[in-house]
């Protein structure tokens, strides 16, 4: 069995992480995302709460 | 809102008197304190630590020797029955200040007793303003009294009582501790006192602020 | 008048009402009982009555003499009996009462104390804490705590279930004596606790086993 | 039936997340310079307008060109080519630096058109200084949220509604989701500008001690099981908090030194919104981003209390249904 290399892992987020440092246009985008991504696990809670509503009636 | 200076001192007399006979807290802490100074003395295991980092320390065990006594002011009541006793006796307002008055008294002694004892074991130690020093600690004290007391009355009403308390009092403390540390590194290695003010301003007015809420908040948590 | 009015009181808990508009007067003279089944909110009444539980809704006057009391005074002119009440056992019986005589703000009298004592046959020469005491003893104590400040208001919930005939009739001697001057209230389900009652309030309806009455 | 004003809602805050996004930055002379003084030899956007379309090309293959960037400050721009369509243009972005012994605009490259509306430049942010409009709305949310719970904490205590408990919960559940938010959009912004994700600043630490209390809060309400007892002591704990929490928020980060805009030693003074410290059209753009948060803030939180009374309202025929049968 071969572990993933973490010489190519390590280079692999060093671009991403470099793109970013270079980009900061997409370090706004990133955190945009973030917070999508936070509103959105709240919406599929509500959503769980109201399919629970759902089964009970 | 009414307060009588006198239930609140029977109360506080009450209090004294039964931890006297009994001694759970006073014995339980005075080994919590020992110990945990000699969690301390063994991690640095005779390097002199900088005064910074002993500050820290002194903080830590203070803080955590008052989350293990204050817990037990209202708990005690509970878990022996007597909180309806005390709601027929007196005003919420008085059950308070007794119980404030208690956990001051506690306080202030259990913070000189760890603050000698660091004074005897960390032989580096040294203080530049040793009046300064000892207000701080005094006024910390207070201030852990203080928020500790309504919280315990709160957790005295939950599930997961011991547990809870660090919790709920930490986020509550967090300022207090802040400034307390801040005021004890200018005690501690500070040229002049005055550099002290702000924070001692701010411990001050932490005290009055988190008494008179308590005050008016007590009434909720003190009554089923 | 020294009384009692009690009006639409609700007790919600865990949003389930236990108390539903709950009216009802007690007066100086009277003896009010309050009635029902096990569990069905007599003792939530009588907390709510004398101030340990404040009630989802609904309000209590206190008169004495015609003037109203405060609720932050109420603790002065109340006593109450009941088995959820608990003293502190690691004092003896004095230091109780005395502890109960400072925190409401009157001067000790040991003379005045030892008599209650006396005169609830209890001890009067022991100094160890209450923790040794019989449950008969301990009942009786807790009658001490609640007489000890000449209260104008009597609440007593179950006063007496650890109570031997003995200890019944010398309550009942007691509320007799007092009733009087006082304003008592006797939750309770007990045939002979009831039959002292000049009123009552059913919290459910039911009346205490009014058909097994005793013989005589 | 959708409401019309939730649509307005979703463009809103489509709207005002694109123009923030999407508006360029642009420098002027005065930032160039700032550079300059310092022997910086970064590039910075600058927006530049022609002043007449006179080009003159150099022995370098370069064309220089009068104009003045978009503070009306005049000055010669140095062009490495010549763009298409030189005539008609108005001006154009460009990534550029200062040529000081010469006193000229050096381009390094032609971004774009000139841009008609733009943000400032602010030294080391550049294109992060949009951060603004996301993050600070949530950490403004966050005290909103606490706010809002507390209120109908109080509300409880006076009215014993248990509609007011749950309105409080909800409002501190989405207080929680605004403060993580805000805490990760910041410490990943901070990991690009600051270079850790997490330095102790002031600011910082108030945060953490908002999500430490938001987490006292709920392990409080999940620790009793009654009610009504619940309703009662989260309610007291919310407005302990609060008394204590405006040490952090508003005292600590103007008394000590930090990081952020607003700090004690911040030279600019004032803190981020305060009148004349931003951009007016950046400004603009954060409150109506902060504007449309509020407003979903209030649309999750009615969709909550809707659920919350259906539930209630089933579980109040449970009982009933129960009491009738026994």
């Amino acid at each position: 069995m071969t572990l993933p290399l973490p010489k190519q892992l390590a280079r692999e987020s060093r671009t991403m992480y470099e793109f970013l440092e270079q980009n900061s246009l997409f370090v706004v985008l990133t955190i945009v995302l973030i917070i999508w991504a936070g509103l959105f696990f709240y919406l599929l809670r509500i959503d769980k709460r109201v399919a629970k509503l759902e089964d009970k009636s | 809102m009414a307060l009588a200076v006198k239930p609140a001192s029977a109360l506080f007399q009450k209090d004294v008197r039964s931890e006297l006979r009994t001694r759970y807290t006073l014995n339980a802490l005075l080994m919590f304190v020992v110990i945990s100074i000699s969690v301390v003395l063994f991690s640095v295991a005779g390097e002199t630590l900088q005064p910074e980092i002993t500050i820290g320390m002194l903080w830590i065990v203070m803080f955590f020797s008052a989350m293990s006594g204050m817990s037990r002011t209202f708990v005690a009541e509970e878990e022996k029955g007597t909180t309806m006793t005390l709601q027929l006796l007196a005003s919420p307002s008085s059950i308070y200040a007794g119980k404030l008055l208690f956990n001051l008294l506690l306080i202030v002694c259990l913070n000189a007793v760890i603050v000698v004892l660091f004074l005897l074991t960390m032989e580096k130690f040294a203080i530049s303003q040793p009046g300064l020093f000892w207000l701080v600690i005094l006024l910390g004290g207070f201030g852990i009294a203080s928020a500790t007391t309504i919280i315990a009355a709160i957790i005295a009403k939950a599930r997961t009582k011991g547990t809870l308390f660090p919790v709920l009092s930490f986020p509550i403390l967090l300022p207090l501790i802040m400034a307390g540390i801040s005021a004890t590194k200018t005690a501690v290695m500070g040229t002049t006192w005055e550099a002290a003010i702000p924070d001692l301003q701010l411990l001050v007015s932490y005290i009055v602020v988190v008494i008179t809420t308590s005050f008016l908040l007590f009434d909720y948590v003190w009554k089923d | 008048m020294t009384g009692i009015t009690v009006k639409d009181i609700t007790q919600r808990f865990n949003r389930r009402t236990v108390l539903k508009d709950v009216n009802f007067t007690a007066e100086q003279g009277k003896v009010f009982g309050i009635t029902g089944k096990n569990g069905s909110g007599k003792s939530t009444l009588v907390k709510i009555i004398s101030g340990i539980i404040s009630p989802t809704k609904g309000s209590i006057a206190f008169t004495r003499n015609g003037e109203d009391i405060p609720s932050e005074k109420r603790h002065e002119h109340i006593g109450l009996v009941g088995p959820y009440l608990t003293l502190y056992e690691e004092f003896s019986a004095l230091e109780n009462l005395r502890f109960f005589h400072s925190i409401r703000g009157l001067k000790y009298d040991e003379q005045q104390s030892n008599e209650l004592l006396a005169r609830l046959d209890l001890p009067t020469d022991r100094s160890d804490p209450i923790a040794a005491y019989s449950s008969g003893m301990m009942q009786r104590m807790r009658f001490a705590f609640a007489l000890l400040h000449d209260p104008a208001f009597l609440f007593l919930d179950e006063p007496t279930s650890n109570l031997d005939t003995d200890g019944k009739n010398k309550v009942h001697g007691i509320v007799r004596e007092l009733s009087a001057e006082r304003c008592i209230i006797i939750a309770t389900n007990d045939y002979e606790d009831f039959v002292l009652c000049d009123d009552y309030y059913s919290v459910d309806g039911s009346v205490p086993a009014l058909l097994e009455q005793p013989a005589n | 039936m959708i409401k019309w004003w939730k649509i307005v809602l979703f463009v809103w805050i489509g709207v005002f997340s694109a123009l923030g996004i999407m508006t360029p930055i642009a420098g002027g002379l005065s930032d160039l310079a700032i550079f300059a003084e310092v022997g910086d030899t970064r590039l910075i956007p600058v927006a530049m307008k022609i002043a007449d379309h006179d080009l003159t090309e150099q022995e370098d293959g370069t064309f220089l060109v009068a104009g003045e960037d978009k503070y009306g400050d005049d000055a010669m721009f140095v062009l490495p080519e010549k763009p298409a369509g030189f005539s008609e243009a108005e001006g154009y972005l460009l990534d550029a630096r200062y040529d000081k012994e010469n006193h000229r605009v050096v381009a390094a490259e032609i971004l774009g058109d000139y841009p008609g509306w733009s943000f400032p430049y602010i030294p080391g942010l550049g294109e992060r200084a949009k951060i603004i409009f996301f993050h600070v709305p949530m950490s403004w949310m966050t005290v909103i949220a606490f706010l809002v719970s507390m209120w109908f904490g109080i509300k409880y205590l006076r009215k014993k509604n248990l509609i007011d408990d749950a309105k409080s919960a909800y409002a501190a559940g989405l207080g929680l989701l605004f403060c993580i938010l805000a805490t990760v959009t910041g410490s990943v912004w901070a990991q690009f500008n600051w270079g850790t994700f997490w330095n102790w600043d002031p600011r910082e630490t108030s945060i953490f001690v908002l999500l430490l209390i938001y987490g006292a809060y709920f392990t409080l309400r999940s620790a009793i099981e009654v009610d009504e007892k619940r309703a009662r002591l989260s309610a007291v704990y919310s407005i302990l908090a609060f008394v204590t929490v405006p040490f952090f928020i508003f005292i600590m980060p103007r008394i000590l030194p930090g990081l952020h805009p607003g700090s004690a030693d911040d030279v600019n003074a004032g803190p981020v919104v305060s009148s004349g410290g931003m951009d007016a059209g950046m400004r603009v753009i954060l409150y109506s981003m902060l504007l449309g948060c509020i407003v979903l803030f209030g649309w999750l939180m009615s969709i909550q209390m809707r659920v919350f009374r259906i539930t209630q309202k089933q579980e109040a025929d449970d009982i009933a249904a129960a009491e009738a049968i026994s």
